[in-house]
């Protein structure tokens, strides 16, 4: 048996959580079926919790047969203002990868890159500079002349290493994190 | 019967001394030391696979106990000589301390287990997905990252395959083999193979032991350990012989 | 210029779309310069209206620095039913006793745990970096170059902590030795 108080709070969590519209019926099944009627009361507090004023930055918006909660509209341009200037820290995956290709392969060009990744890099490697994680360490004397980029001081200090011999080999790496599984040892606390 | 499983050594040992109700830095080794092989003497026997982490320490209890039996003579300063137990005493001390404190992290766990975040969605300004935070970005995922690429460059740039190179000649591991021996060296056969490059390497280094004894050419003798270890006898290789072997 | 409700508005969305803990400071640069103090009132209201009461299902939370909005941890049951999911991330306890040692110790080496635990603990530092809990800084300059461990943010936010700071406080060290010489004849008592 739920308390009307605690429904609420289930409905608003499951709402929040969920990023994908959901359907009342559905919603509703998470409590039992003779509560169905306190449920709906339930969401409908809910819903007028959410209603429109203008304090309040997210919605419950009905949508495709059912109910999300989402940010109103008109604040798009704020929101895409704050991730644009604190979203800068973010390092995508392509972006690491490009970094551990260059880290490992070093002195290495864009078509290089392009080959190992089998991905234009360019874009990455503007942000990497951007980051200051590597730089451009002049030309490779073959055809295209391409640029030859190297990891940075930066680099070294980000990751805490004092040069680049302290970047630990791929071997290494399989020897002192692959050893065994965890072993799951049930701890039992009967004595001897 | 049912035997308690440890996390470790360390873990059994503070055990023993909660069984025996004494405070840790009154530990009673000479006690904890027969209990302690009494519970690797029942692992033996249930054929569990002993760690070198409880050896190690079992030797390390004799030693202390072996050190407790023995008169301490005072310092130049005339202070008493280090107890013994000392270092043991630290370091169960400080492991229990660690264990309350996982306690404590355990119990905040299971709590913090309930607390969900919003499923992520696409943002107004998504980037990319799944970026990491570059100031948590670590060595670990620099490493992952580089293994990603080259196992997906193998994946997409699977190398041709040559039966070919799987060929190793009997007769060029026999002479090596013979070789390898000259002067009377002895030579270690298990360890020899483990360095085999490939299954076709092995089996022809094999094959070339089991030509070279049937000629009398070699003896082989099992260590004490089960290494194997090949001798060349006095029995000179007639050159026939050596054809004969498969190329 | 941007309206006092709107400011309210803008915060609570940046909030629901942000997963992770925004610093204030952070939080605050979406608006101008001259109106940090309208806005940090704002962010008051907004910390306000997510006071803890019982019919609200997500809380705003202090962690790591920042705040973030969460769903509150009694709901976890109905969460877990709803969403089907099974067996959220355990930690064993050798991996909690690991990830203490470096909460506390930190920054350690893998032979320092080893020394701690008696333990060899690679399979269970990579099951903790695989969670994101620890993460490696750097090598110690000493024999063997070993890795440095520290715990990471993900490590705070699991945990509910605003900094190291706040871990429980570990027993007090008891570093009364005694080495009574009475004691020492007792040592050979009879076995088991």
């Amino acid at each position: 048996m739920t308390e009307r108080a605690d429904m609420e709070a289930v409905l608003e969590a499951i709402l929040f959580v969920a990023s994908e519209p959901l359907a009342k019926e559905k919603l509703l099944q998470v409590f039992d079926e003779a509560e169905a009627e306190a449920a709906e009361t339930a969401l409908e507090a809910v819903l007028a919790r959410y209603e429109n004023t203008p304090d309040r930055g997210v919605a419950l918006e009905k949508v495709a047969g059912g109910f999300r909660l989402v940010t109103r509209p008109e604040l798009h341009g704020y929101l895409r203002r704050f991730f644009e200037i604190t979203g800068r820290s973010k390092l995508s995956m392509a972006a690491l990868e490009t970094l551990a290709i260059i880290a490992y392969r070093q002195p290495i060009t864009g078509p290089e890159i392009h080959e190992l990744r089998g991905v234009q890099p360019s874009g990455v490697l503007k942000t990497l500079l951007d980051k200051r994680l590597i730089k451009i360490s002049g030309r490779r004397q073959v055809v295209g002349k391409p640029f030859v980029y190297r990891t940075t001081r930066d680099f070294l200090m980000h990751f805490g290493l004092q040069a680049l011999e302290d970047l630990p080999p791929l071997e290494e790496f399989e020897e002192t994190f692959s050893s065994e599984p965890e072993l799951q040892m049930s701890l039992e606390t009967e004595d001897l | 019967m049912h035997l308690p499983v440890f996390d470790g050594p360390l873990e059994l040992l503070l055990q023993l001394v909660k069984v025996n109700k004494v405070e840790i830095h009154q530990i009673e080794v000479a006690v904890v030391c027969d209990q302690f092989h009494e519970y690797l003497s029942l692992m033996e026997e249930m054929n569990l696979d002993i760690a070198a982490e409880y050896i190690y320490e079992a030797a390390l209890l004799i030693q202390i106990k072996s050190r407790l039996l023995l008169p301490r003579p005072r310092t130049e300063d005339g202070q008493p000589a280090e107890d013994p137990r000392e270092e043991l005493v630290k370091r169960l001390l400080e492991y229990r301390r660690l264990k309350d404190a996982s306690q404590s992290l355990a119990e905040i766990h299971s709590m913090r287990v309930g607390v969900w975040t919003r499923r992520p969605q696409p943002m107004p300004s998504a980037e990319e997905p799944e970026a990491l935070d570059l100031e948590e970005v670590s060595l670990f995922d620099l490493l992952k990252a580089f293994r990603e690429v080259l196992v997906r460059f193998d994946h997409e740039h699977p190398e041709p395959y040559h039966l070919s190179r799987e060929t190793f000649s009997v007769r060029e591991q026999f002479e090596r083999l013979l070789k390898a021996l000259e002067g009377g060296k002895p030579f270690d056969l298990l360890s020899h193979l483990r360095h085999g490059r490939s299954r076709g390497e092995i089996v022809a280094v094999f094959l070339a032991v089991l030509e070279a004894a049937r000629m009398h050419l070699i003896r082989l003798h099992q260590g004490d350990s089960g290494e194997v270890v090949l001798y060349r006898t006095t029995r000179e290789l007639q050159t026939h012989e050596l054809e004969a072997v498969q190329a």
